[in-house]
């Protein structure tokens, strides 16, 4: 039984830090610019994409990860200028709509350069499973892990310890201050796309010699990201990353103990209700409206 | 006689307190002022009286019933009511910010108000029952008759977004009026306005007291308060600092400190 | 004229449907401490977010050390010299009061608080002067009393080393001593040689300190002077609390 | 009545159409696909355009609707009107109980549980396999009678969807000039002053929410009669995303803008197919540029315009007229 | 405001009336309608069928075409949607009144418009597997593909000579695996076959061990998986992972390259049933299908990447169709359903057709190979 619980623990692990990933990138958007990009998943997928293209052609990996991240950031700052730039100060819903436009043109691009196979990258470091207390992982699965928290912490650090970090979150938490200590909020918006595709694409790249890709590949994980960042509290980082590791420890143990079937709509369920509990999500802040 | 009674009232928001120990009456028939700098706890006061915040101690009574009827007074504690229930208490407000519905015409806007004076339900109004396009009729001259009150008559069928910003400041009075409130609250409704503007408030504000109705004034412009009141009330750090007539304010020290400060 | 440091000329601006400045003209003198007082609604602090470039105006111009600021961004006005202290202090809240200080030299990252040295240093000059952002620097500035983020918020703006220092309200919701306090140390920064432009309600205490005053209703300058004369001026009680009966 | 005008016109112009082309198939075809999604899209547009509460899970009660009468009709063999009305009672139910909790949520909060709800009733639907056939469908519905007049042919069943969609957008007409038609867009345009007027604001959205969701219902049992067949597929999550694009495409708190939004997206990607591959491109593009540029929607934007130049065009006309 | 209203709605409705183009009458055409589902989901059917419909389409009409007639394909894409599926048969009949039906891709789409063809009283050709499609027979419905049921029997008697009476089934959750699993459940008894764990998983999923750890804990001789897509890749992956070393059986779903290259070494012993078409090469010189199998090859990989099952079903249909309309003499309706139906010896790239009025697919059980991925490569079992 525990091996059982060890194993959909790490299954879940796994998943989840995806999730995480993905979530990660929705909340810096969201803090940035008050929009929830539903675009986020499609990031993941180009950058995957971008990463087998390049690999295919000939290109050493660690240097077409390089260039898949930067195709990815460079989409994610035409995101930020063509599709939200001009489209300032529309309500919630019309944000979301053009976000989801621009998922669908993303997708349709991947399709036209792309086609609709089925991509994969060999794994990092072989595929030897390796043994753990009657469990079992794969070299990519330890990959995947690591550098999520890697770069879980390298975001976290950011945001902490760097001028530009901070500069970004006083933007967040305050608009007007930070122009008057003469922050250029523009930029920092520019920035935030940037840095929230250049994590989409490093998710994406690390996933793909495990999930594959293929032009479709970023509807699942945008929801599923989408669902972490609200299940952890929007705008929170480490609400987007708990979040992501409660969805893929949720739905590996629903798989798992409950049915299999079902996963998904347990995962979903227990979302719902923790909302009608906190309706700010785990970690987030509930806002006191000002009449 | 007493149309409201504030007993002991305390808030704080994360350990800081907004309004300690309040008490006072509000007498019937008046235009009562809630004066003090800002900061002093008067939004904080009208949030509470209208159930946008709930109390932490005491309790603020409402009498419900009609003076004719006073044979046995019926209070009502407004504590942890619903701010719908309240307003059907017969207690409207006007915002301090805007709060008009853009989405409306101005004579939509204050058939809203007449919201508590008409009962059509859902599913006649889907069907638009005879019935609901007679109260449809009746609601829209009441609307039109709370539109003049306020001389808003020649906008009725604008949208509200396209009114320029005094006349909003009537609307919203109009569409508290309309739903015949016992208790008017009226939330800085001169900020912003020019002095005509806040002359013409200072007239309306007057008539709606003559028309019977109670009016709870929080406004920082001292001549329209000074002017409009019966009875002032100063508030300063969430303590009651004086009460009276305006002439007894203008003259009390204690006020006059709490506005210009002291010197080093 | 080629003295004045900031000058104001008919500036106009309307927040939404609002006409909140109407044609208003100041004038502020390098070395001076200028306050601006008024009743609530007045348009004192719209003046101070036009002239940080938050705010847009509608028409008028603003020229600071002689040249036209009106049209710039805020982060380039905040680059030529001055910085603000916002009303209600808007500090950030999530970071600590060391970011909170930190970020507040934001503009001079590339020039005079280029190495970590220089920032810790300018950071100390700024607890030097509030001791006590020294002792709660971990902490995280939405923790912090209204007084201690007044402090700091004037420090954040001090930490752009400003040639004009804007301040708006440093009384607001402050409790007697507190005010006190704040109030001698601006007039302590001032003596030090930095010109301020002050927004306050507390006429009196403004006064008290400032070189020059003017008072503002409905978006003009109604009277405008010395402060000592202004600060017996019948006019300005009537301002604040109508017309005497 | 001149409230009712533009709803005369419109019943006219869809009434005559199929007298002028009989059996076309992009009336009877197309047009009663857009008619279904018009009565959606109406009452989708009363909870988000008016009452401003988001929904990303509408497909789910379109779906409950389309189900209800496939499997009491083939299972069962109850009467189709019956079933009908048993999905509707149904979803009644059903939305009852969820309104409450999820409208206390706000913004993001409210469309991920809406979301999540729909894609839960989705995962139902391919799970159910006794119930509902799974993936692979339910078929051999029987069609709709009216009478004895069974609904059996395109022309037919367009009439029927068109009068349908007609009494909705009469409905959303009715009830937005109501006191409950204020009600919901007061609770939209500022929720503490909707309070403040006495309107019970929890009440009012759910009210609205369970309305919408029987509409929804109602559609789906057409939809199920119509095609005789129903699968999961249907009332995925992304149709819950189509039917939201409609409204706001159309443009927000505007029953004709609901209804041009549908009619709009139906025949979009019929007309898109000519793109091929490029499909998915154009139409992402064409939704990114409309809501940038008409971010109140295409109706209402439109209507602006043409306003404006009607009053570009009579100032000059009018005066030269008075000189003759 | 209201006028403004009408003026839109009027404005409106003239677009409608300009969309409603006329309708050519074509006589001297022979026109051929699918709908398949190229993107989405399932676009590793939908594809290499259009493809072949096209390559084949246009030889045929370099070569003179059919009767003296040339053939027009009207394609339109599904994307694997039963509704649009409801529509374009609708739009292939009413609007461009095309004489014969190819497709859908999907069991889901093919069921979706069977009604409609029942109706419509046009012969229609399904390229999808599930066995609901012609049992029980629809009159005017034929399919080419091996049904779920046919593999699930292969792969069932293949267990049943290796002695396997414990087996652990898991799928996906779309219409083919769904339907796979419903045979697989219905058919084990009679093999002497045990079902002793039935897992799922969606198939956008992207980690299966949860599923497979419950069934490496079961007292399974051997694990089949009936899915397409990445999937199946993916639990083969995920097996090899948690260390079982239970046989893997896979269902002619993955019977493409893209399996055997996404899997990698995984792959390795897994064995499944497929059409001749996946081991043209191997096939034996003497075995009937060889030659219309390496042709059929050889043209697509001539043009296309490489061959897969799903195109071959697209070419026996069309085969099948320009028979029947030679032996028709035309493509009156009714004379060419009869004429499919009586389509006899057929040997194509999927097997022998041999169709009457109660099989209106007309393939045996032999007609599916067993194949062992050997070495990344196909080889049959025998």
């Amino acid at each position: 039984m525990s091996d059982y619980i060890l194993q959909f623990l790490i299954s879940g692990i796994t998943v989840g830090s995806i999730y995480a990933l993905v979530g990660l990138g929705f909340t810096i958007i969201y803090n940035a610019s008050d929009v929830v990009n539903f675009a986020q998943g499609e990031f993941v997928m180009i950058g995957a994409m971008s990463a087998v293209s390049f690999s295919i052609a000939g290109i050493p990996l660690i240097i077409a990860i390089i260039m898949a991240m930067m195709v990815t950031v460079l989409v994610g700052f035409a995101l930020n200028q063509f599709a939200i730039k001009p489209a300032k100060g529309a309500s919630v819903v019309t944000t979301i709509i053009i976000t989801i436009g621009a998922s669908i043109f993303l997708r349709g691009a991947a399709l036209l350069i792309w086609g609709k196979d089925f991509y994969s990258l060999p794994a990092f470091s072989g595929e030897q499973p390796i043994h753990i207390a009657g469990a079992t992982i794969l070299p990519q699965n330890l990959w995947v892990m690591g550098i999520s928290v890697l770069l879980v912490s390298a975001v976290l650090w950011f945001f902490k310890y760097t001028l530009l970090g901070k500069a970004i979150l006083a933007c967040s938490c305050n608009h007007t201050a930070a122009q008057m200590v003469g922050i250029n909020v523009g930029k920092m918006m520019l920035l935030s796309y940037g840095l929230s595709a250049m994590l989409g694409a490093l998710a994406g790249v690390l996933i793909v010699p495990i999930t594959f890709s293929s032009y479709d590949a970023g509807i699942m994980l945008g929801l599923k990201g989408f669902s972490a960042a609200i299940l952890g509290g929007i705008g929170n980082p480490i609400g987007a990353i708990v979040g992501g590791l409660l969805l893929g420890i949720l739905e590996s143990l629903g798989a798992g103990f409950i049915s299999s079937g079902y996963k998904d709509a347990i995962a979903f369920a227990i979302i719902l209700f923790v909302l009608f509990v906190r309706p700010s999500g785990l970690l987030g802040h509930e806002h006191q409206e000002r009449v | 006689m007493n149309l409201l009674r504030v007993k002991h009232l305390e808030k704080s928001f994360g350990g800081v307190s907004a309004i300690s120990n309040l008490s006072f009456d509000l007498p019937k028939g008046i235009v009562f002022s809630v004066i003090g700098p800002n900061g002093a706890g008067k939004t904080t006061l009208f949030n509470m009286l209208c159930g946008f915040y709930t109390p932490d101690q005491g309790s603020i009574i409402f009498k419900k019933e009609n003076a004719e009827q006073n044979k046995e007074v019926i209070y009502h504690s407004l504590h942890n009511m619903a701010t719908h229930q309240i307003a059907a208490c017969g207690i409207s407000r006007s915002f301090q910010n805007l709060q008009i519905f853009f989405n409306m015409t101005a004579l939509e806007n204050v058939m809203v108000g007449c919201h508590l004076q008409s009962s059509s339900r859902f599913l006649p109004s889907l069907l638009r029952l005879p019935s609901v396009i007679k109260e449809e009729q009746r609601v829209k001259q009441q609307a039109l008759n709370a539109l003049a009150f306020c001389h808003l008559d020649h906008l009725a069928n604008e949208m509200a977004d396209s009114l320029a910003y005094g006349d909003l400041k009537r609307l919203e009075i109009a569409r508290a009026l309309a739903s015949k409130p016992k208790l008017l609250m009226l939330d800085e409704p001169a900020a912003g306005l020019n002095d005509t503007e806040t002359q013409q408030m200072s007239h309306l504000i007057r008539k709606i007291c003559d028309s019977g109705v109670t009016v709870l004034l929080v406004e920082h412009n001292m001549e329209l308060v000074m002017t409009s009141s019966d009875q002032i009330l100063v508030l300063n750090f969430g303590h009651l600092l004086a009460q009276g007539t305006p002439d007894e304010i203008q003259n009390n020290p204690v006020v006059v400190k709490a506005y210009l400060g002291e010197d080093i | 004229m080629s003295s004045s440091l900031l000058k104001i000329s008919n500036l106009s601006s309307s927040y939404g449907p609002v006409n909140v400045l109407n044609k208003l003209s100041i004038e502020v003198h390098a070395g001076e401490l200028v306050a601006l007082v008024g009743a609530n609604g007045a348009g004192k602090t719209t003046l101070l977010r036009c002239i940080s470039g938050v705010q847009k105006i509608t028409s008028g111009h603003i020229y600071f050390s002689d040249k036209e600021i009106s049209h710039l961004s805020t982060d380039q006005i905040v680059s030529c010299g001055i910085s603000q202290s916002p009303e209600g202090r808007q500090v950030f809240a999530p970071l600590s009061v060391a970011d909170n200080l930190l970020l507040g030299a934001y503009s001079l990252r590339k020039k005079t608080l280029k190495t970590k040295e220089q920032q810790t240093h300018a950071i100390e000059n700024i607890y030097q002067l509030f001791p006590i952002l020294k002792e709660k620097q971990a902490h995280s500035a939405g923790t912090l009393s209204g007084g201690q983020q007044q402090m700091l918020a004037i420090g954040r703006a001090l930490m752009a080393q400003p040639s004009l220092l804007l301040l708006d309200e440093p009384s607001m919701g402050l409790a007697p001593l507190l005010v006190k306090e704040i109030f001698s140390i601006i007039k302590k920064l001032n003596e030090q040689g930095t010109t301020v432009l002050l927004v306050e309600q507390n006429a009196k205490m403004a006064l008290s300190i400032a070189n020059r005053a003017y008072v503002i209703e409905t978006g003009q300058v109604t009277l405008s002077g010395n402060a000592d004369e202004l600060l017996g001026n019948k006019a300005i009680q009537r301002a604040y609390l109508g017309h005497s009966l | 009545m001149k409230r009712l005008s533009g709803f005369y016109l419109l019943s006219l112009v869809a009434l005559i159409l199929p007298q002028i082309f009989p059996d076309n198939y992009y009336l009877t075809v197309v047009g009663v696909f857009a008619t279904l999604h018009i009565i959606l899209a109406v009452g989708l547009n009363l909870l988000m355009g008016y009452c401003g509460q988001i929904s990303l899970g509408h497909a789910a009660f379109f779906g409950l609707g389309a189900y209800s009468s496939a499997i009491l009709t083939t299972r069962y063999q109850l009467d189709p009107w019956l079933a009908m009305i048993s999905g509707m009672v149904l979803v009644f139910i059903i939305a009852n109980l969820i309104a409450r909790p999820i409208l206390k949520l706000k913004g993001h909060y409210l469309a991920m549980a809406t979301l999540g709800f729909g894609i839960i009733v989705h995962i139902i639907f391919v799970q159910t396999e006794a119930l509902s056939g799974g993936p692979d469908g339910l078929g051999d519905i029987p069609t709709l009678s009216i009478a004895g007049w069974a609904v059996d042919s395109d022309i037919r069943w367009y009439y029927v969807t068109t009068i349908s969609a007609l009494g909705t957008i009469l409905l959303s007409l009715n009830l937005i000039a109501s006191r409950s038609g204020r009600a919901i867009r007061a609770v939209h345009g500022s929720e503490f002053a909707a309070q403040m007027m006495g309107i019970n604001s929890n009440k009012t959205k759910v009210m609205v929410f369970v309305f919408a969701a029987v509409l929804a219902s109602f559609a789906g049992s057409l939809f199920a009669y119509q095609q005789n067949f129903v699968s999961p597929d249907s009332f995925s999550f992304f149709f819950s995303i189509e039917l939201v694009t409609m409204v706001v495409l159309g443009g927000m708190a505007s029953t004709y803008g609901a209804v041009f939004g549908a009619i709009l997206l139906t025949f979009l990607p019929e007309l898109l197919i000519v793109f091929e591959d490029y499909e998915m491109l154009v139409y992402g593009a064409i939704l990114m540029l409309v809501m940038i540029f008409m971010p109140q929607g295409l109706f209402i934007s439109l209507g602006h315009q043409l306003t404006q130049l009607k009053k570009n065009y009579w100032p000059n006309k009018k005066p030269a007229g008075d000189q003759q | 405001m209201r006028s403004k209203i009408a003026t839109l709605l009027s404005i409106t409705s003239l677009c409608c009336s300009i969309m409603i183009s006329s309708q050519v009458y074509a006589g001297d055409t022979i026109k051929i309608g699918s709908f398949l589902a190229v993107t989405g989901g399932a676009s590793f059917l939908g594809d290499p069928e259009l493809k072949t419909l096209q390559m084949y389409i246009d030889k045929l009409n370099k070569e003179g075409g059919v009767l003296g007639k040339k053939i027009e394909l009207v394609h339109y894409d599904t994307g694997g949607n039963p509704k649009k599926a409801v529509n374009f048969i609708k739009r292939l009949v009413k609007k461009d009144r095309v004489d014969v039906i190819i497709g859908g891709s999907t069991s889901g789409t093919t069921l979706a418009v069977a009604p409609l063809v029942k109706k419509f009283k046009i012969p229609m050709i399904s390229l999808a597997g599930s066995i609901k499609i012609v049992e029980p027979t629809q009159k005017w419905l034929f399919k080419v593909p091996h049904t779920d049921r046919m593999a699930a029997a292969k792969v069932f008697a293949d267990m049943q000579k290796r002695g396997f009476t414990k087996v652990a089934l898991i799928s996906g959750s779309g219409g083919f695996d769904k339907s796979g699993r419903t045979q697989s459940l219905a058919l084990a008894s009679k093999y002497n076959i045990q079902i002793v764990a039935d897992e799922s998983y969606g198939n956008k999923d992207t980690d299966m061990t949860a599923q497979l750890t419950k069934i490496r804990a079961s007292d399974a001789q051997a694990i089949l998986n009936f899915g397409f897509g990445k999937a199946p890749a993916i639990v083969t992956k995920n097996i090899k992972q948690l260390g079982i070393k239970l046989p893997i059986y896979q269902s002619h779903g993955v019977a493409s390259k893209k399996y055997i290259e996404l899997s990698g070494d995984a792959a390795n012993g897994v064995r499944l049933p497929a059409a001749a078409i996946v081991v043209a090469n191997e096939l034996a010189d003497n075995d009937i299908q060889k030659k219309v199998t390496m042709a059929y090859k050889t043209q697509y990989e001539a043009k296309y990447d490489q061959v897969s099952s799903f195109g071959a079903h697209a070419y026996d249909a069309l085969m099948i169709t320009l028979k029947a309309i030679k032996q028709a003499k035309g493509v009156d309706k009714k004379a060419l359903r009869t004429a499919i139906e009586r389509t006899q010896n057929y040997v194509g790239a999927g097997g022998i057709f041999n169709m009457s009025a109660d099989d209106h697919m007309g393939l045996k059980e032999d007609s599916f190979k067993l194949l062992e991925i050997v070495d990344g490569r196909w080889q049959i079992v025998n």
